[in-house]
């Protein structure tokens, strides 16, 4: 390492630096441009920095959409602070824009007084024309309301990256590790990690990796060098308290995928994961597919119908069936949910939400198919449904899934939506042991069997599998016979039993926790509640208020159905109870109905997540309405 | 419940249940239901790792009657059922049964991905060219014409032929047999468990109630001989009484056609020898129709290849090579940090 | 005609014959005896005579069960009489039991001293044991608390018809025949109709039409001639007070199919009828199939995705889709449901509603896809949900269906059940030209045309039909922009849109008649709220009630999905609300959310209609209970 | 939107929309809409009369950027919509656009079913063996062995051959083109506008992201002469440099093999002479695959049949001859009675 290498990666942090207790930082290119990679990378540097973070990456439906078009303008957003971070921010203080079409979109959320920072390069006319402008808005005045570093990243890049002789194309390919740099050096993050990556990344291309890493260093350097508009230095954001632990980053796709695999193993069973394609439910079976020696094997099935047929048959064979969609595919697979649970096997589907109805907004995000996952099926046919707040809390509830499918041989819908399975957040992993094994019991005595014999507590059906001598017996979506489960036409055993598949259903109540409130008193004048993705914003939203005296309280429902046993006490004592949903107002509805409380939604539904000054309006409104 | 398997051969009768068979009294199931406990019988099919799936329909019923395991489960998914019982345990013995309404009006899409993935599953196909248990509608294989409460009219759409569809799916195994002939039957339900991947049978399966005599024009007794072929891997393709007819290639069209066999026997008359792994020439024989050819029936199509639950356990095992440690070790894996207390 | 002949087709009517106000009959054999012709006939005769009635088809699962078996039991039940009738009836006063099975199944419902009559020579040994009885019951004083009329029919059928040179099984087939002349005389019925009714039948076979008017009228003959039971005698049933008109007996079945042709007619609209059989739906398609000459062209398609699909197909030709099936089907239909209501595309789905979950009591009756319809799809999908509450609501059901579903270019989902699609009642036949057109406007205008312009009041979508010259444009199931009819992935363009379809479907409230109570007063104790198949046995259960002194109000409601206007101030002036539902409560969660009043569910999961008496009896718990 | 027909010819340009199109740059979608804007130039379509239907996938975005009608549906499902459409209206000429996902894999019922039916529709299906719209899975077309996000190890499932699929469900128009063939693709669209019946094209097209220069052992430059074949009905299959290539009948296995022909040209060689007619023929042309044989382009079946939609017409005719008059006949049909005031 030379001299000036190890100057360059050891900067004095804090020197000159502002203090700062939170940043929202928005990244905006092409689609081509590596946004996202930058912003993980971004991710990474900050959570090894001990602060607490969040981030949004938000990118274009298309492929790869025409170069410098407003549609294919794609974003990374982080949050991140010295105190816990619950959103990844209403508003950007930094902005950095790699082309005009970036501006174009981006610029309206850039707080007045905000960082932006542009590449002068891609500020053609041509570009300039695509993006929608008719003048050059670093020009006439726009911009003005920021504070702006306008520098030509791209000749910059292609300078810094000459001695490693690669095409143009190549060259130029190394525009968002040059500005990695220049941001990393503003918020002093460590360039360490990132180089590391590039030589692994590139490991067969080492060519490629010095360059980047070049451009990196390159883009650091010039932020240390150069003259910052008035006002702008180098910012310093403290640690943030953190349980102490070993961290990673994680998207709630990996987290899901990791804590099916772990309830599996406390299960004591396999697993087939069947899935169809489907934005943004695919990353999951991508994963799984990478990780098949850990127990679960994926099958992408011909379409969702036969990924659930699978996933079903699987189960009856006696391993876990586990299958996975957003909206659309999960509609296909309901009159199949509707055997597994007439039949009474586990079975867990995972909905990954989006924007709808039909093919809809398919990139964005949306919590608009609890009514599906509820009451979406033909006859009475209750089941369970579980939520999942963040990223990490996808590990613990798809443990809570495996042990809930197989302890009351039931399919669980689990739901989480297309901002959580991309978002990544940083991640305590957890100790694996801490978690108590709930191992499955095949039925292996022949004397008293038949297939529907219960447990009278659980009200499970036995689960006898193909292969046991002398457990033979025939099973399907007829009605059975309460006592020998033989096909019955009988009309009261029809009355009994679909009581019966209720009463399971509602008796796992007894067997999850009670709700508890997250933040405030209860018998607050003002509830919150919510579900899924909305945890972080409706949580600061109401802290800020607690903070500012008003009486308000955020209680967050994993257990969709059935509902936590206590929840309806605790809502009774509200006076009045707000429901946020990225929806058009369907918890609410639930909330309604079982409770006959007067709960009101608050409802965006406009593929993406809430702002925390959106959720303090309306709970100040809620406030004041004169009922 | 049967007992745990006594050290005796099971006969035909030990695998059959003791529930009412609820078909219409006549009904060509009843037949079908006898070729396989005959089948199970001498194969001595292990209960316990026998599993029949089913759909929905008169034919679907079959399950509850045969003492193994099963599962009745919804209109046309069948196949995929199966295909999650077999990649789940890869040891059972896994029928799958449908009608023609199941397998091929709904069930079609399934029934073309498990063909082409070849997983080593039997599919039986009960081709009565009419929907049974919802009163007697068209069906995908009925003929053009076929007058039904939905069709009074007639109907007007352009059947399927099963094995034709099957082999332009890609199934390795390609059957055909008669719900009646009970001596033929059981063998071809034995080549198809033999052959490793998807086996796919089709047998003409009188509906007595809305269908009866569909198929009088090749099984009955007075044309059987005249308009069926049966196909023998190795043995020249000869019918008729005495074996006095035979197929030849037409090589100006590359089609099949009968010829009557003279004295000087079939070599002399250019008579096509029966080569089950050649896909032509199933092509062409599933393509016979009546009245102008026999209809052909045995083991049209049989020429192995991996099947797909191998290639997933190949895949398993890659996987294990590969994998990086116990899920511990992958959670650890890439960067990780470390926040002192 | 024969002297003879004269005198049986003209019995003196009432001489010596009991006075009853009504009287349920049933009529219970093998599969193959023919009782649903035998009930049908009945049914005819009774409805000439004058007589309101409802029926009861009661039908094995099977094809052709085996028979002498239990489960190839096939029942038809009847409730007429000189006032009017609302259910089949609770109990039979008469059965006739054609085997030993159906006495084994049916005689628990025959009331005490209610009229038995037997085909003895039926009773063999084996048939008795086929039955599950182990001594005969005839002899072993298990029927004496009946009124026995034990006849060997088949005998006596042999003897009638042997002139007529049948085969043996051929004259056998006549009992039924034989039995019906035994009932109309006991009932006073006309053969008239049954005869001329044989004769068209059989036209191609005047033997077997002979040889079964015999065998009528031997059967008639014999109950005039016999020494009846003590007790027993001829019964006459008034005239009930009747509307006057024209009337027929009809199926919902029937009433559908003409309601859809009327209602296209109305709209000046051809239809494409695309469905995939399925009990109980299939009798839609066959009746539509052989009326293909009044503008509904029908189509059998592969599956129940590719019925929905060509329905909406052909909606976006200009014509109008609809679709029919039941429960499951209805599940695979969900995803292009939601495809029709986001390309806002007119669209009918009818639901014969049947027992479940998963493949359940396929020939069974239930009302448990009520939250499939209005909550069975994902995202935010609202559409039109109507029911019909009997056979003859059919009609106008389905016109309004198709009004609603072309006047605000939406989804309307009808439900109807296995039991409405089956019974048949008489039906004055309406006369067509009372009912107003509402035509259908296609657009031509190409100026200032895009295509998701709306409707101000309605906010209903403009249809611009294929083969319109300069009105070309694409739709699909991606998010419009409002106002150019584009594809837009803009976050408050989705929001906005997700309002407008909610607002559109809430506004047909405005657009229907405010909900009516059928009895008793607003504000009464008690609302009795159904909805469907149910109306009959709340109708009189409340009127009964009444009768008695309770303050008890019925209200049946047809618009389930938007609920009318004022049905939450109807229901808030009630103390206590019922919900009898023929589910385990699903209206009743419905009225919860939407009112937050205490509604409670009385419910039957039986795949059978309710009795009166057990809403009689339910209601009066209702008034009692302490709350 | 576009003004009422003007009175002069259109060029493929009018068939444009003025929607940007959202593709990836150099994908082979760019090149088969050209194809398809001057198909409909040269046809002369009127814009008010023609419909594009699609599913979903990038393929599917086709309708998008055509100036006639068009109806983006769901996924898998668009012949479904067609059906509709064209029962609905059968004046309306319909396309039906899709990719392998769409049409085999969640589709490949409903190819089935419109084919066998034999519906008036040009059905294209845009086969780049990968699922593009969703990043790049393994679809049904995908040879054994493909990596993808879905299948890191290698695909273990046996594709389909869409061409063989057709036929085996009973197509009869079958033909292929190759996306940047901008001479011949044109003509295949005409011929299969022209058939009367469903017409089932399937186009080789290069995804450039997820499956780049996956057709390249046939499609590029330097060894297309070698490695397809044009099949022109009524002429010798020849094929090469020169044309110095042919195909020829192996009558023992009933095969095609591909021979050099001698200076005594293609008829001393056996060569065979393409018959669009021949379902044997093109079931064989369907199947040969690389790299022992070439890849037969163009037209490889045309047997026209009655379309269902004549069918159903007809079914129309024959209910409104035998129809018991309006709806207050047939109300009034049957047993009634008076009950008077
Ligand atoms: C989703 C769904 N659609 C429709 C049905 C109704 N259904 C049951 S069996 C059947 C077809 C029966 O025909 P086939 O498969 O040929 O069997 P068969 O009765 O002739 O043996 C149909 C349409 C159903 N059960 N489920
Ligand atoms: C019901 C449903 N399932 C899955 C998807 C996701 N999906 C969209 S397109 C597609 C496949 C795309 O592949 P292909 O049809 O080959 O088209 P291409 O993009 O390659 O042109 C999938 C799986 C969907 N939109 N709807
Ligand atoms: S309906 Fe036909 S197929 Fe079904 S049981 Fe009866 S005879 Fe057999
Ligand atoms: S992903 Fe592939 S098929 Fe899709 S637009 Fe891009 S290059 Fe074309
Ligand atoms: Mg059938
Ligand atoms: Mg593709």
């Amino acid at each position: 390492m030379t001299l000036i290498d190890k100057i360059l990666q050891n900067p004095v942090p804090g020197s000159a630096r502002e203090e700062l207790e939170s940043a929202v930082v928005r990244f905006a290119g092409d689609s081509g441009d590596g946004m996202q990679l930058t912003g993980d990378q971004f991710t990474l540097a900050t959570a090894i920095a001990g602060n607490d973070l969040a981030t949004f990456p938000d990118y274009p439906a298309e492929i790869r959409a025409p170069a410098g078009t407003t549609f294919g303008v794609s974003s990374f957003q982080i949050n991140f602070g010295a105190r816990r971070i619950m959103t990844s921010g209403d508003q950007f203080d930094t902005l950095v824009a790699m082309n005009p079409a970036a501006l174009y979109v981006e610029a309206s959320n850039l707080k007045p007084g905000g960082l932006l920072i542009v590449d002068t390069g891609s500020f053609t006319e041509r570009n300039l024309r695509k993006a929608g402008y008719d003048t050059n808005p670093l020009h006439d005045g726009s911009i003005d309301k920021f504070r702006t570093i306008a520098i030509d990243i791209s000749a910059m890049t292609l300078e810094a990256v000459k001695p490693f002789g690669l095409s143009q194309k190549d060259a130029l390919r190394c525009k968002n590790l040059w500005t990695l740099g220049f941001v990393y050096w503003l918020f002093g993050r460590q360039r360490h990690a990132t180089q590391q990556w590039l030589k692994t990344k590139f490991a067969k291309r080492p060519d490629i990796a010095d360059a980047n890493i070049a451009a990196l260093n390159a883009g650091h350097a010039m932020a240390e060098t150069a003259e910052l508009p008035s006002g702008v230095h180098g910012y310093h954001i403290a640690p943030a308290e953190i349980v102490p632990g070993t961290y990673r980053t994680v998207t709630g796709t990996q987290a899901l995928a990791w804590g099916l695999i772990h309830g599996l193993k406390l299960a004591g069973l396999d697993a087939l994961f069947a899935s169809y394609p489907i934005t943004p439910a695919s990353p999951l079976l991508h994963v799984l597919a990478q990780n098949q020696h850990l127990g679960i094997t994926t099958f992408q099935a011909e379409d969702e119908i036969a990924a659930v047929g699978a996933a079903i048959g699987a189960s009856f064979a006696g391993t876990l069936g586990i299958t996975s969609s957003s909206g659309p595919g999960i509609a296909l697979k309901g009159e199949a949910i509707g055997l597994a649970l007439s039949a009474e096997l586990p079975l867990i589907i995972v909905n990954s939400q989006r924007g709808g109805p039909s093919t809809g907004l398919p990139t964005k995000t949306e919590q608009s198919d609890l009514y599906q996952a509820v009451y979406g099926r033909n006859a009475d046919a209750p089941l369970c449904v579980l939520s999942a707040r963040s990223a990490a809390d996808c590990f613990d509830v798809a443990i809570e899934a495996v042990r809930i499918a197989t302890k009351y041989m039931t399919p669980v819908i689990l739901l989480t939506d297309g901002y959580i399975a991309n978002a990544a957040e940083p991640w305590r992993i957890p100790e694996l042991d801490q978690y108590a094994p709930f191992a499955v019991e095949f039925r292996t005595e022949k004397a008293g069997f038949h297939p529907f014999l219960r447990n009278p507590e659980t009200l499970a059906r036995v689960w006898a599998k193909p292969g046991t001598p002398g457990l033979e017996h025939r099973i399907g979506g007829i009605e059975r016979n309460f006592d020998t489960g033989h096909i019955s036409y009988d009309p009261d055993n029809h009355h009994k039993m679909t009581k019966i598949r209720a009463a399971k259903i509602d008796g796992i109540a007894a067997d999850v926790p009670e709700q508890a409130i997250e933040i405030g008193q209860a018998g607050a004048r003002l509830g919150v509640v919510g579900w899924g993705s909305t945890y972080g914003p409706i949580n600061r939203a109401v802290d800020n208020l607690i903070r500012r005296g008003h009486g308000v309280a955020h209680i967050h429902v994993r257990n969709i159905w059935p509902l936590p046993r206590n929840l309806g006490s605790l809502l009774k004592g509200f006076d009045r109870i707000l429901v946020p949903e990225m929806n058009n107002g369907q918890l609410v509805t639930l909330l309604r109905a079982q409770y006959l409380v007067d709960a009101r939604g608050l409802n965006k539904i406009a593929g993406q997540p809430f702002k925390i000054a959106e959720i303090e309006t309306a709970i100040l409104a809620e406030l004041e309405r004169t009922p | 419940m049967n007992e745990a398997s006594p050290p005796v051969k099971r006969t035909a009768k030990d695998y059959a249940t003791d529930q009412e068979v609820r078909w219409c009294p006549g009904c060509g199931d009843y037949a079908i239901l006898r070729a396989m406990l005959k089948t199970l019988a001498d194969i001595e099919a292990d209960p316990a790792n026998t599993v029949f799936v089913s759909g929905i329909g008169c034919a679907a019923r079959l399950p509850y009657y045969v003492e193994t395991y099963g599962f009745h489960t919804i209109h046309g998914r069948a196949p995929t059922f199966a295909t999650g019982i077999k990649l789940a345990n890869p040891a059972l013995d896994v029928w799958v049964v449908g009608g023609d309404g199941d397998m091929l009006s709904i069930g079609g899409n399934h029934l073309l991905h498990v063909l082409r993935r070849n997983i080593n599953l039997q599919i039986l196909l009960f081709n009565n060219e009419i929907y049974g248990l919802t009163k007697g509608q068209a069906s995908p294989t009925s003929r053009i014409g076929t007058r039904s409460p939905s069709t009074p009219m007639g109907s007007v759409d352009g059947p399927i032929s099963a094995c034709q569809f099957a082999l332009g799916a890609g199934a390795r195994f390609v059957a055909r047999g008669i719900d009646t002939q009970q001596k033929n039957l059981p063998e071809v339900f034995k080549r198809a468990h033999a052959h490793k991947g998807t086996s796919f049978v089709e047998i003409f399966q009188n509906c007595i109630v809305y269908n009866d005599g569909v198929f009088d024009n090749f099984t009955a007794k007075a044309v059987a001989d005249d308009h069926q072929i049966h196909c023998e891997h190795g043995q020249p393709l000869l019918f008729g009484a005495d074996n006095k007819k035979g197929l030849r290639l037409n090589p100006a069209r590359l089609e099949i056609e009968a010829v009557e066999i003279g004295d000087d026997g079939p070599e002399a008359a250019g008579i096509l020898i029966h080569d089950e792994t050649n896909l032509a020439l199933a092509q062409r024989l599933a393509a016979m129709d009546q009245p102008l050819l026999p209809v052909a029936i045995g083991v049209l199509y049989c020429n192995p290849a991996r099947s797909f639950d191998d290639g997933v356990a190949a895949v398993r095992d890659e996987a294990k090579k590969r994998g990086r440690g116990d899920l511990k070790a992958t959670m650890h894996a890439g960067h990780t940090w470390t926040v002192d207390a």
